[in-house]
């Protein structure tokens, strides 16, 4: 589904990304881990096109998408959920939630149902302004604005930073549900371990700007955790 | 508000380079007064008086871009009306030159200025006493400016009034005072202002000597000011007031009352205005209610950001050069310098994010980022 | 009417002289309570946020607050550190100091610090500067004015730098560092202050699994000499450190206890753990 | 030098390059058209341009610039009295020379500069006194912009009035500030003060680009030159030319010459200068014609003096004649001012002026004016043995300005 | 092409009034032959015999002579001393004799004169129409004559409208020609009582004459009980006078306030909703300003239709400047907003100069549309000017519309969402670029229609846009930034405010006590009137 070969990524002259690889196969559910600072925001952000890189390739099934804007990429359907949520502060939800709509192939001119489904607390919450919301609120509006463009993959930067622990259990299930149910791929990258074990079918490591571990999610070894997760 | 946010955040700080500017400006000027008095006029090497008032006006601007830079670039402060305080200090200096024509003034009333003899004022309204002395007026080229800052700062920053809202009250200040002035019940002069001096404690002010002097003082006086604010924003006191300007209100949470700090630099800048209007209304040789323009105060802020704020010498780089384009452009080509300038500023801004000081960090750009990791080098006069 | 009080109110003495000020009195805390918090009631726009909220907290107490989302458990913090201004209720920090009649400065130089949800660091600034500026020092114009750093200082920022892990960044821009980077600054500014309560808002959030304990274990020591107020979601974390334990819901106390306590308790398990926390 | 350097220091940007540029051609047009004749003393002349840009200080500057960078030996320049009086004490300190060609409030003669506009006698007078006699005018209301050359001239007129009296609750007086656009209130109470059943008259000394919005505004309010005439002392017909005539025809201006004065010397004038602009539709106006005359007196005193030597031309200058465009001969005065006609005009709908009144002879413009207090004891004379700007009659002795 | 015109006038909504210069084609009786040879030769000030003997032979067939004196459209033919009429219409000049009534071939200027008149003249032709109007077909014309007789009636006016009364059908008219006798009789009568009564006749009546003659009785008649009549009658009528005056104020308050509403509308989208500092913002006023001077100049014949025509223009041209200003410089300040107050106040200079090039440093003339000139005289103390009064409306138009737009298409949704987020935006499938420079261009269009409207009040020159920036920018912050109904509250009550001002302190003190009103306002409310609200906006 994607392919990222050889990509560089310079911030003003430090390199944060070193011939990074990563392939991410349609459907699968991929947990990226490292410790604070390795590079994981920066890698997703070159992969939206929020960042420019140095150098390198990056394939949507085969298609370059490293010359094409952010906006084409969520047009191509990359949903993408930012570290910090980043959430429209001054549009209400309802605002927050329709942004996406004209990028949606069905021309659907209503917020689907389903995003309330998954969420509740956005239907009620419908007129008050993002920024206003708790952060875990936010959280669930950023989650849920990603969703309304339809996307084939989902980016989520660390989508239980600060979340009430039944509803990370909800995002959870959540993201299982979309990958599972509707077959969405899903890049998630995650710190917490449980979570990322229950939700997560394969992990990449990183370290220091590079991926150095792939494999499946059963294969996450104490090893490998105390190696490049442990301080 | 994002944008709004962004708006007032300023790029980081770099050094100063105190010694090499300090350095710079006072070779320059002991040359160019050396130069001017006592080369003979036909030596290729002599300068001209037009060139000392030009450089003297030149100085004068560049400490009131300075005093724009400190709050603006350094505190995020955007001052629309700066050139309110830099008028008043001229006014201040004005008056005091005014009264010292005395009886050699057109109408040769020793106690009234002409413009008050022409309107049938019968006496001095009682704003004008103690102008004809020296200290007395420069106490007030100070205090004016002062306590309007003052005064102003004070109920704006308590009230927590930032960003645009801050500037566009600076702007309606100057603009207020501005028509103000303007207004021959003033007692200012109206829109002639105050012109036609003669001397300045007792020196005639059309002599090659005075004005070489006035010149010197100017230099003296941005070097001066230079240092301070130098020493002022590298001290901790400089830090809190980047972290002002980065973020007020997590700022307020470490325990610093940030109003405060907001009022006091603003004052300072305020003064360092009204000094260099002050030294400039001698030098050029008139002073009228136009200097209070907002047009002009924006400019001012544009001649910082042509040099780069948040650098102290980027301001007055961006002064020089802006005003030596004027002044060049202004008379090899008067039809189309406007053209000229306003090309300019429009490349400066597309190719030179920083201003022209950023340019030298752009040329030097390994060396600065050694200098990021290393301890920080700060220049010491 | 209005207007002149609010011309009174700005001219008060002792807002326009600074040394009209009186020097900080001392904080009593005879009764063993640092931090009373009474009726607190706080709206936006006709919603609730706190509702006749009452929380007491121990001198030398290390407290966790959880709650849902959305729950107060910021405004809380933000009305005891004068950020947000409260409807009703009172808050008072020891016997005696009315914390809602003081502003955001008064308050952290009465010894409260805050480490914010959202990681706040000056990005313009080093490392060493953010700390440097954190220091509990003298606030006044003046005092920084003259500011040098002490060797004392300078040792404790050092250690500080230690305890964080930051060291080798010390002169980095703090703009540059990563998202969890800022968090553990942010921490470090609020040990540099050595404040007398120190409420911290989430502070593990994208913090791997090693650094949420040590910032555990940092936390726990620093209880006893400091009272701690921690707010996080990270039910493993909070366990780890909890003696007692309030869980807010909708603006006010829902349950308080031990961890144990909470954790089965029906009401909290219903609206904040799920059911199989 | 091998060519006579003239100086032309006249805003080409900023707010007064509306009024200022016209000048700045004119001046070059003459010294063309001198240089086609063969110049001065065997020698071309050579136009140096420079752009003060409407700033007042500026203005200083650039006369030093030009008298001692350029060398330049007579300045044409300025317009408004601000910038006059700030280039004023570098032309003294340099000994400089400069032709101002714009009507003035007078207050004011110089040994460096010669004022080719009309002083406060030349125009507002006369203008005041044709209204009184021959339109009966009883009500008065003196508008004008807040600045020094509408306060003296209403000051002036004030005085002239009530000699004349006028009571003061028939005096209505009014100013404005610069560029004022909103003129809503102001035509309403002059409507309501001229509809109280006394012939009514607006004496304005509005400048620059507050009358347009003042004359349309005058036009939508129904306000017509027969009810209440408005008499103009700022308004030529190159502000005329920015401006839609057809409600305003039938007010007047009161100036020393009108583009659609019928002489021969005058329509080959307007010829040059369209030839000269290629422009047929360029309007003439009075300050042009006092650079002309300005122009063409200092290129026969120099003639006359055999040098551009400032002292030689200053003596030379006075007592020149010129032939007017109007008709008479101008003649430059001891007091450096002028002796000219004085004509009103009523405005007509193809933005001319037709002249409805002309003083008999010339009128010799007065430096001082002899309505106010404080200069009425003063005259100017800078022969031998005043040699002084402000000479006080009554004490026998020069004011402080003379050295 | 008259057709089409005549078409296109109706549909524009009967704004037109027909020229009211239209020679008549009827002949002029040749008695008056020698009279007018007399006009011809007469100097200015001895003309005035001969038009009055002119109005006692000539009668009603006069009045196309009189109305062409009036006009400055009289001319003799040099040669033979022939009075003709020389007018303008549809760019085509025709001149027509006078006697005969008909179309003769062209003179040149050369071989004709124009008739001089000047305003005492013009006084009497005025006089001299209104009084032959009396015998008017048209009611209002008649009434209106009337009315303009009141401030002269002199006996033989009187006479006239005596004879006119008789047998005049409209009751309207009736009344008007009551009150002129009434009015006469007020002051000449001798009797107090005749006096009283018709100081009761004339109670109520508003009239600027009947005014000043009630003033002067009230303080001068002999017989006290006339006074305290006249003094009562007096009361009753200032109390109207009040009123309306204050209507009048109102008016002016809103009518500023549309032109600060007009001149801020479109910064308060570029530099409210997407935080562009745009100092070259006067400029696009300037440029729709300079574009209605240049449709006047290629449709030099259709000035009634001009504005229709310039106002899409000026929206297209200013719109277009603001597209390529945004794509050019601006787009590359993203993230940097104050540098976009250094780029655009060059580029501000640099248009500044461009027409002072290409258009002259020089005011441009703009000619208003017939249909906008003159006012509407609701009484004899209120009237309010008709452009002041459609600009008003078009000021509300536009900033409804805009509303409309940003409410009901995407791009008020999404350039509010990239002014907050751009990254997030972009990452929302926003294209980003096309929204900026929609935006950037929907607001300069305003601004350029704002210039079509501001060409009609103020000169069209290269400063007109520094005029307005500064009001422009205060009227924005001061409504609250990114809240257009702020602006339109601000702007409004800044109009009004400076007028109601300004009869009390003088034009110059008003603008001073606004903005320092405005000072101590925003201490007041930190954000504007209409503040963000919300944590995000602290
Ligand atoms: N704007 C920036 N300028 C310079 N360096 C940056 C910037 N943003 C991040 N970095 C650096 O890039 C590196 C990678 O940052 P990134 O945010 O991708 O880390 P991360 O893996 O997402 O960490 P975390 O788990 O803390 O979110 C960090 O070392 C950081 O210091
Ligand atoms: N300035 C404000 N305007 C309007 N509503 C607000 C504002 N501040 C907070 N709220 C509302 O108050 C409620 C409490 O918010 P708060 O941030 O205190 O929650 P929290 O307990 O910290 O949640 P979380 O754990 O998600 O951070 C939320 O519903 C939020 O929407
Ligand atoms: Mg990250
Ligand atoms: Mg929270």
């Amino acid at each position: 589904m994607i392919s990222i070969r050889q990509v560089n990524q310079l911030y003003g002259g430090t390199r944060i990304l070193w011939d990074l690889e990563l392939e991410i196969e349609a459907g699968s559910c991929t947990c990226i881990m490292g410790r604070n600072g390795v590079g994981k925001t920066t890698l997703l952000k070159c992969l939206m096109g929020l960042l420019p890189i140095e150098s390198g390739e990056i394939l949507l099934q085969g298609e370059p998408l490293h010359s094409r804007p952010a906006e084409y990429r969520a047009r191509a359907g990359i949903g993408y959920v930012p570290q910090g949520r980043d959430i429209f502060p001054l549009l209400t939800v309802e605002e927050n939630l329709r942004i996406g709509l004209p990028v949606r192939k069905d021309g659907a001119k209503a917020i689907p149902d389903k995003i309330f489904e998954l969420f509740p607390v956005l239907g009620d919450m419908m007129h008050r302004r993002g920024g206003d919301l708790s952060g875990g609120q936010q959280q669930q509006l950023a989650i849920g604005r990603a969703l309304v463009i339809d996307p084939k993959v989902l980016i989520l930067d660390e989508p239980n930073e600060g979340i009430q622990p039944n509803i990370v259990k909800q995002i959870g299930d959540v993201i299982l549900k979309l990958n599972e149910e509707e077959g969405m791929t899903v890049i998630l990258v995650e710190q917490k371990l449980g979570f990322a074990r229950r939700v997560g079918k394969e992990f990449r490591l990183m370290e220091k700007g590079r991926i150095v571990a792939a494999d499946r999610m059963d294969n996450l070894n104490d090893e490998l955790i105390r190696q490049y997760l442990a301080v | 508000m994002n944008w709004l946010t962004q708006l007032f955040a300023a790029g980081r700080t770099p050094g100063n380079r105190v010694l090499p500017f300090v350095t710079v400006l006072f070779a320059v000027t002991a040359l160019a007064s050396m130069a001017n008095l006592l080369l003979p006029e036909t030596s290729p090497l002599h300068v001209s008086t037009y060139t000392i008032t030009l450089l003297g006006k030149y100085l004068s601007y560049a400490m009131l871009a300075l005093a724009v830079d400190v709050i603006w670039g350094y505190c995020g402060i955007l001052s629309l009306g700066h050139g309110a305080f830099f008028a008043l200090g001229g006014y201040a200096m004005g008056m005091y030159l005014m009264r010292q024509i005395g009886d050699r003034s057109v109408y040769g009333n020793p106690d009234l200025p002409d413009f008050m003899v022409f309107l049938n004022w019968d006496s001095l309204p009682w704003y004008w006493l103690g102008m004809d002395q020296f200290w007395f007026a420069m106490l007030m080229v100070l205090l004016v400016p002062g306590v309007l800052a003052f005064v102003f700062g004070w109920l704006a920053f308590r009230s927590r009034v930032t960003g645009v809202y801050l500037s566009i009250m600076t702007q309606a200040l100057t603009y207020a005072l501005m028509l103000a002035f303007f207004r021959n019940e003033m007692g200012f002069g109206g829109n002639n202002g105050l012109t036609d001096f003669k001397e300045i404690l007792g020196f005639d002010l059309q002599s090659d000597a005075t004005r070489v002097a006035l010149f010197a003082i100017t230099a003296l006086l941005l070097g001066l000011i230079y240092v301070v604010s130098h020493l002022i924003l590298k001290s901790r006191m400089g830090k809190v007031i980047v972290a002002i300007r980065d973020g007020e209100s997590r700022t307020r949470f470490l325990g610093y009352r940030t109003d405060r700090y907001k009022v006091w630099l603003f004052v300072y800048s305020a003064l360092i205005a009204a000094i260099a209007g002050a030294m400039y209304v001698p030098q050029v040789g008139i002073i009228n209610p136009g200097e209070f323009s907002p047009l002009n105060s924006i400019e001012v802020v544009v001649w910082v950001a042509v040099g780069g704020r948040g650098t102290l010498y980027g301001a007055v780089i961006g002064v020089l050069l802006v005003n030596y384009a004027k002044t060049r452009f202004t008379a090899i080509m008067p039809e189309g310098w406007l053209f000229a300038l306003g090309l300019l500023f429009v490349l400066v801004t597309l190719y030179l994010p920083k201003g022209l000081a950023g340019l030298w960090g752009q040329l030097t750009a390994g060396r600065q980022r050694k200098a990021d990791t290393a301890l920080p080098q700060e220049a010491h006069p | 009417m209005n207007a002149l009080d609010n011309a009174r109110e700005l001219m008060r003495p002792d807002r326009v002289w600074p040394f009209l000020v009186p020097p900080a009195p001392p904080i009593d805390v005879s009764k063993q309570v640092l931090l009373y918090v009474e009726g607190l009631s706080v709206s936006f726009d006709g919603f609730k946020a706190l509702n006749d909220l009452n929380l007491y907290i121990n001198d030398g107490e290390l407290r966790c607050l959880i709650g849902a989302n959305g729950a107060g458990k910021t405004t809380l913090m933000d009305v005891i550190t004068g950020k947000t201004q409260c409807d009703q209720g009172s808050v008072y920090f020891g016997q005696t100091l009315n914390l809602l009649e003081r502003s955001e400065p008064e308050i952290a130089q009465l010894g409260i610090g805050r480490k914010f949800q959202k990681p706040t660091v000056f990005e313009a600034h080093t490392v060493l500067d953010n700390l440097e500026m954190s220091l509990k020092t003298a606030k006044g114009i003046w005092q920084t004015l003259m500011a040098r750093l002490s060797p004392g200082e300078m040792d404790r920022i050092d250690h500080v730098l230690g305890i964080i892990g930051l060291k080798a960044q010390r002169f980095r821009l703090a703009g540059a560092l990563s998202h969890g980077q800022k968090q553990w600054l942010e921490i470090g500014m609020l040990l540099v202050a050595e404040p007398r309560l120190l409420l911290i808002d989430e502070p593990v959030a994208g913090m791997t699994a090693e650094e949420t304990e040590r910032t555990a274990e940092l936390l726990t020591s620093l209880a006893g000499e400091h009272t701690v107020v921690v707010v996080e979601h990270d039910m493993e974390f909070v366990r780890s450190i909890a003696r007692t334990v309030t869980v807010l819901h909708q603006g006010s106390v829902l349950a308080e206890g031990t961890m144990e306590q909470v954790q089965n308790n029906r009401d909290v398990i219903e609206v904040y753990l799920g059911e199989d926390a | 030098a091998d060519t006579i350097k003239v100086g032309v220091l006249h805003s080409l940007s900023g707010t007064m390059a509306i009024s200022e540029t016209t000048l700045k051609d004119t001046v070059l047009m003459m010294i063309e058209e001198q240089n086609k004749k063969g110049g001065l003393l065997g020698k071309q002349l050579e136009p140096v341009v420079v752009d003060p840009a409407s700033n007042w200080p500026l203005f200083a500057e650039k006369t030093r610039e030009l008298l001692t960078q350029e060398d330049v030996d007579v300045i044409f320049g300025c317009w408004t009295s601000v910038s006059r009086k700030s280039a004023l004490p570098v032309l003294e300190e340099l000994n400089g020379l400069m032709f101002y060609p714009v009507q003035y409030e007078g207050e004011e003669s110089s040994k460096n500069v010669f004022y080719t506009g009309a002083a406060p006698n030349q125009q507002a007078v006369p203008a005041v006194d044709y209204l009184m006699n021959e339109l009966g005018v009883e009500r008065w209301v003196l508008a004008g912009t807040d600045y020094v050359y509408p306060r003296t001239t209403n000051k002036i007129l004030e005085a002239y009035l009530k000699a004349n009296g006028v009571a003061e609750a028939d005096i209505m007086i009014n100013y404005t500030p610069f560029g004022h656009s909103d003129w809503q209130s102001i035509v309403s109470d002059i409507k309501k003060f001229g509809g109280e059943g006394k012939k009514t008259a607006v004496v304005s000394t509005i400048n620059g680009d507050a009358n347009v919005p003042f004359y349309k505004e005058l036009g939508n309010q129904g306000v017509s030159s027969e009810d209440i005439p408005v008499v103009a002392f700022s308004v030529g017909e190159e502000e005329l030319s920015g401006i839609d005539t057809a409600p305003l025809v039938g007010h007047m201006a009161a100036w020393n010459y009108f583009q659609s004065v019928d002489t021969d010397l005058n329509s080959e004038f307007i010829q040059k200068w369209h030839a000269f602009t290629g422009d047929d539709s360029r309007v003439t106006n009075d300050p042009m014609e006092a650079t002309y005359v300005g122009f063409n007196m200092w290129a026969q005193a120099v003639q006359q003096a055999g040098t551009t030597d400032v002292d030689a031309v200053e003596q030379a200058m006075i007592g020149q004649e010129v032939p007017n465009l109007t008709g008479g001969t101008a003649l430059m005065n001891k007091n450096h001012h002028l002796s000219k006609p004085v004509l009103i005009g009523e405005i007509q709908d193809d933005g001319q002026f037709e002249v409805v009144w002309e003083t008999e002879g010339v009128v010799p413009g007065d430096a001082w004016s002899d309505f106010l207090p404080g200069s009425m004891d003063l005259i100017a004379d800078w022969t031998a043995p005043i040699t002084c700007g402000n000479y006080n009659v009554k004490t026998e002795s020069c004011g402080g300005q003379a050295n | 092409m008259k057709h089409l015109l005549a078409m296109l006038g109706c549909w524009l909504g009967l704004l037109l009034v027909t020229p009211v210069v239209q020679a008549a084609n009827t002949p002029l009786p040749p008695t008056l032959e020698p009279l007018l040879e007399a006009l011809v030769d007469a100097k200015l000030s001895q003309a005035a015999p001969v038009l009055t003997r002119l109005e006692a032979e000539g009668g009603e067939a006069i009045l196309p002579l009189f109305r062409t004196m009036l006009a400055g459209d009289l001319y003799y033919i040099k040669a033979s001393k022939r009075v003709i009429a020389v007018t303008e219409m549809a760019g085509e000049e025709t001149q027509l004799d006078l006697l005969s009534g008909a179309p003769i071939d062209r003179l040149s200027k050369r071989e004709i004169s124009k008739i001089r008149v000047n305003n005492s003249l013009r006084g009497q032709l005025r006089d001299a129409i209104s009084r032959l109007q009396l015998g008017s077909v048209s009611a209002s014309v008649r009434e209106a004559a009337v009315r303009a007789l009141l401030s002269d009636l002199a006996p033989g006016t009187l006479d006239a409208i005596r004879v006119a009364r008789l047998n005049e059908g409209s009751a309207d008219v009736r009344e008007v020609m009551d009150m002129a006798l009434a009015l006469n009789r007020l002051n000449t009568a001798t009797e107090a009582a005749d006096r009283i009564e018709a100081i009761a006749q004339l109670e109520g009546s508003l009239e600027g004459p009947v005014r000043n003659a009630l003033n002067r009785i009230a303080d001068s008649d002999p017989v006290p009980q006339v006074q305290q009549a006249a003094q009562k009658a007096l009361v009753g009528i200032e109390q109207r006078v009040e009123f309306y005056a204050f209507i009048d104020q109102l008016f002016f308050g809103l009518s500023l306030g549309s032109v600060l509403l007009l001149a801020a509308i479109g910064l308060a989208i570029t530099f409210g909703v997407m935080g562009v500092i745009n100092m070259a913002h006067g400029e696009m006023i300037m440029l729709g300003a300079y574009t209605t001077y240049v449709v006047q100049l290629l449709m030099p014949n259709h000035i009634d239709y001009s504005l229709w025509v310039a106002i899409p223009m000026a929206f297209i041209v200013a719109g277009l400047a603001g597209v390529l200003l945004e794509r050019l410089v601006i787009r590359h300040l993203h993230g940097r907003p104050l540098e976009t107050l250094l780029a655009t106040f060059g580029v501000s200079l640099v248009l500044q100069q461009l027409v002072r090039t290409v258009f002259s440093p020089l005011n441009r003339q703009v000619a208003s549309p017939e249909w906008m000139s003159g006012s509407w005289e609701i009484n004899p103390v209120l009237s309010l000017t008709l452009n002041r009064l459609y600009i008003l409306a078009f000021a509300l138009l536009v900033f409804f519309a805009l509303m409309l737009l940003l409410k009901k298409s995407s791009l008020g949704l999404n350039v509010r969402a990239v002014s907050q987020n751009r990254d997030m935006a972009r990452s929302m499938g926003i294209r980003t670029g096309w929204v900026d420079a929609m935006t950037f261009g929907l607001g300069s269009g305003i601004a350029g229609i704002a210039g079509v409207a501001l060409s009609q009040l103020t000169n069209v020159g290269p400063n007109l846009g520094q005029a307005y920036i500064i009001d422009s920018f205060m009227v924005v912050v001061f409504g609250g930034v990114g809240n257009l109904w702020g602006t339109l509250v601000a702007a409004f009550s800044l109009g009004i405010a400076n007028k109601f001002l300004e009869p009390v302190t003088g034009a110059v003190l008003a603008s001073i006590l606004v903005l320092v009103f405005i000072i101590l306002f925003i201490q007041k409310r930190p954000k504007g009137l209409f503040p963000q609200k919300g944590r995000a906006a602290e």
